[in-house]
């Protein structure tokens, strides 16, 4: 009951949501919205239970005084304010949005920001052309970098009336290599896509179920 | 003993982080104080999107997504924003959501703005559905019923009851799907809107998604696309309003110009370091 | 002092404290970093609360009388068996729910989009239907797709031909990584662009307001 | 090992103790090693970077799908010195990880890796399976392109047109 219970349900909310592509019938299409209906509450309730493990993971680590306790206290303070406010004047007014706008926001931006030192630096320090391959790579990001910014787009020749120009080039490594290399990735991980669908709902792949599945 | 010839490009490879840090913040702050305003070309991309948006009648209802979060509202708020004016100055009606629980913030500021320039009334003109958890699901379902994947707007008044969506259920009867997403949500779209039910979709993306939906604009997939900053300074030119994105170019500019460099020096650091190398074991 | 005002100020200080993470971990920075998991956690839980579970599933079934999302909800609840280890086990139902549906609709909708689209595209363009350009064009995203494709062939040794072919597509994928590069470069750029923005131009505008 | 996603972090304490178990160290697995950080993708970043600068670890695996923080973690990791392996899907990624990475696992090769390591029939047989199918799209490519070389359009049996 344990392992074939769930593999059979599976199973068979799986062949539900696969079969409903191709048949217009009623009854199927009702099974099927429902299932969309239940999901997205499912997913609801494990995102709750995903904050819940975090608030037991920083209380452990104030119970135990582990390093950067003091910082834990700090995480879980700011989690309770957003509930409390959240749950007492709502999401539309009182501090709920007001510490989204002025303090999620902009530091969850700045954090992101941080990427363009980071970029700048790795540029500098990690960028290589240690091999073909690998000069390739920095020369056609040296082209679309130049070529879709103002500065870039005026450094070309004019052949007769039209003017080539870095963002010529740059438009070509986008639509035809850039393209090839996306369109191949995507077939490969596809495939392996449904691969692991089909393994799931036959049952084949278990692991997601944990322990003795 | 390490031989003299190599000092200063040994001094090349061991410059401290924090000076590169200091070069890209100066070439990203200097233009923002004394703007250059340099021109900007316009991408087919860019132009298809605002042609998609042109092909809309007014009156129509089209569905605008918000699926990013703060961190990439530098580059993502100023596309919303003008796709709301593009639309609002035409008459072209709105139902907007977000499949991220952090975009629902960042919607409801940039309707609110879009909203009041144009003097559009809420209920009729415009609406915000909110967040649903699990997008997928979301997609698919709203080829089956909007209303069926969100029985309630963000403020919990019931959809039936919103003007602006009698008669607008399906994608069918949603002329244009706008995303203006983050990660790979654009994508999404694709895969389960465009995939059961055919819907028209353009989006507007990071740059970083940008590169990756190519082969989806050159088999009709995505009917229009706008890339980072740059597209939506391009964009904000076609509808005829600058905003961030093209205040945004000339820093823009100077810092691509100021990585170029560094990809150059640290290479030229790099090679004369093989050849000094080199010639060391052949002595 | 408006809330606006005060907020702008909080952003900034907040703004500068996780900036000080490029000179090195520091505990003004430790500070904001464990404030923001807090914040945006919080944040994230009464959303998706409100969203998952009152919107998605209470209003609709007290209000709307929609009695088919009860099963929904009794799979929500076999979910938070996760939390006791001893019944962990019931959790299985709700978890083998969630990944087969989502595995049952992706596949016909992945095969059509990601796959049989794309390879569509890839085809050869009727002979004189297209400009010399663009006919080149498509001829080389052909090659590229190919040699890709055999590049990630894993069945067969890559030597003779097949090594070969397999060399040109990492080539070709090196100038699609170095495309990705150069675009987020571009990307990561027009955030710190955004961030500066706000210091040089919404921060001077509130202190103008406190000034008054 | 800090999770991002609780239904991953859920799974990965299963696999983890079964790993432990594998090879006899049952006794050795700490529930606690495998915890969740946040949903924030920035605040996981950084939680992730200071425990790679406080804690020195000697190797990092970055396996899975990476958003943006992908750079943030393979800088950080890269100047600690430790040794980097990266396998991602995630292609926006990849060049970073490239870059920064002693050894980098492009997209299919991670889970081709997978099945090299398990010699595991059912994966086996899925990588089979999935190379059977890349020789037929092989196929199609060279048949079909010269099908439409003289004037047959093989794209309408793809679903070409399925853009209204």
């Amino acid at each position: 009951m344990k392992r074939t219970g769930p593999v059979l349900l599976g199973f068979l909310v799986g062949m539900l949501m696969l079969i409903q592509y191709f048949t217009p019938n009623r009854w199927i299409e009702a099974r099927y919205n429902n299932v969309l209906d239940w999901k997205q509450v499912v997913f609801g309730v494990t995102l709750i239970l995903g904050v819940l493990s975090l608030l037991l993971h920083h209380g452990r680590l104030i119970r135990r005084r582990a390093s950067g306790w003091g910082y834990s206290w700090v995480t879980v303070a700011g989690l309770s304010v957003m509930i409390v406010a959240g749950v007492l004047r709502g999401k539309e007014h009182g501090p709920y949005p007001w510490m989204f706008e002025y303090v999620q926001s902009p530091m969850q931006a700045t954090l992101f920001a941080l990427l363009a030192f980071y970029v700048a630096s790795a540029s500098y320090r990690a960028f290589r052309a240690r091999s073909l391959p690998a000069g390739l790579l920095l020369i056609a990001g040296v082209i679309v970098m130049l070529g879709r910014v103002p500065l870039g787009e005026m450094i070309g020749f004019h052949a007769g009336e039209r003017f080539y120009s870095l963002a010529t080039l740059s438009d070509w490594v986008l639509a035809v290599p850039n393209l090839a290399a996306k369109r191949g990735i995507m077939i490969g991980v596809g495939l392996g896509m449904t691969a692991t669908a089909i393994k799931i709902i036959l049952g084949i792949e278990r692991t997601y179920l944990g322990k003795g599945a | 003993m390490a031989p003299t010839g190599s000092a200063w490009h040994e001094g090349l490879s061991r410059v401290d982080r924090r000076v590169l840090f200091l070069a890209v913040a100066a070439a990203v702050a200097l233009p923002l104080l004394f703007p250059l305003n340099l021109p900007i070309r316009i991408s087919q991309e860019a132009r298809a999107f605002h042609r998609e948006m042109e092909g809309v009648a007014p009156g129509r209802v089209i569905l605008l997504s918000f699926d990013y979060e703060p961190d990439t509202m530098a580059e993502l708020d100023p596309m919303s924003l003008a796709v709301l004016r593009h639309a609002f100055g035409r008459g072209v009606r709105v139902v907007a959501m977000t499949t991220y629980a952090g975009g629902v913030g960042i919607a409801e500021r940039i309707l609110a703005q879009a909203a009041a320039e144009a003097g559009k009334s809420y209920g009729t003109d415009y609406a915000f559905l909110g967040y649903n958890p699990d997008y997928s699901a979301t997609m698919l379902r709203i080829g089956e019923s909007l209303r069926g994947a969100y029985p309630t707007d963000n403020y919990g008044r019931p959809t039936d009851e919103l003007p602006l969506l009698q008669g607008v259920d399906r994608y069918a009867e949603i002329p244009l799907v706008v995303t203006i997403s983050a990660s790979a949500l654009s994508e999404y779209w694709v895969i389960w809107a465009g995939g059961k039910y055919h819907a028209r979709i353009i989006a507007g993306n990071t740059a970083i998604q940008a590169v990756l939906i190519y082969p989806f604009l050159q088999t009709g997939q995505l009917a229009g696309m706008l890339g980072g900053l740059k597209g939506a300074a391009e964009y904000e030119r076609l509808v005829g309003r600058d905003g961030a994105g093209v205040r945004g170019m000339d820093a823009q500019s100077l810092a691509h110009f100021l990585i170029v460099l560094f990809i150059l020096l640290g290479n030229l650091g790099y090679l004369l370091q093989r050849r000094v190398r080199a010639r060391e074991t052949r002595v | 002092m408006s809330a606006t005002d005060a907020g702008v100020i909080v952003a900034a200080v907040l703004t500068l404290a996780i900036f000080s993470f490029l000179y090195r971990d520091n505990p003004f920075y430790r500070f904001a970093e464990s404030l923001l998991v807090g914040v945006s956690a919080g944040y994230y839980v009464v959303h998706y609360f409100d969203s998952g579970v009152v919107h998605k599933f209470w209003v609709p079934v007290v209000q709307q009388k929609q009695f088919w999302l009860l099963p929904g909800g009794l799979l929500g609840l076999l979910m938070l068996a996760r939390l006791w280890p001893r019944v962990q086990w019931i959790s299985r139902f709700a978890i083998a729910f969630y990944v087969a549906a989502w595995s049952g609709y992706l596949i016909p909708s992945v095969l059509q989009e990601r796959i049989l689209k794309q390879v569509a595209g890839s085809l050869l363009p009727a002979a004189g239907s297209a400009s010399l350009g663009a006919f080149l064009g498509a001829a080389l995203v052909l090659c590229g797709v190919v040699a890709i494709l055999v590049y990630f062939y894993f069945s067969a040794e890559h030597r003779g031909l097949a090594g070969r072919v397999s060399r040109v597509g990492i080539l070709v994928l090196m100038l699609g990584f170095g495309a990705s590069f150069g675009y987020t470069v571009m990307g990561r750029l027009s955030l710190l662009i955004g961030r500066f923005q706000f210091l040089f131009q919404d921060l001077p505008a509130s202190l103008r307001h406190l000034s008054h | 090992m800090p999770n991002r996603d609780p239904i991953v972090m859920t799974v990965a304490q299963e696999v983890i103790r079964d790993a432990y178990a594998a090879v006899g160290r049952a006794e050795r697995f700490d529930a606690n090693d495998i915890y969740y950080t946040t949903q924030s993708q920035f605040g996981y970043a950084a939680a992730v970077c200071g425990v790679m600068l406080r804690e020195r670890t000697a190797t990092h695996f970055f396996i899975g799908h990476f958003y943006a923080e992908a750079l943030v973690l393979a800088e950080t990791g890269n100047a600690t010195g430790a040794i980097q392996i990266a396998g991602t899907d995630a292609d926006s990624q990849l060049p970073f990880f490239i870059c920064a990475c002693d050894y980098t696992l492009i997209g299919e090769e991670l889970y081709a890796g997978s099945v090299y390591l398990s010699r595991e029939p059912l994966l086996l047989g899925a990588l089979k399976g999935q190379d059977a199918a890349k020789a037929a799209i092989l196929a199609i490519l060279l048949i079909g392109s010269l099908l439409s070389l003289f004037g047959v359009a093989p794209g309408r049996w793809l679903g070409a047109g399925g853009t209204p």
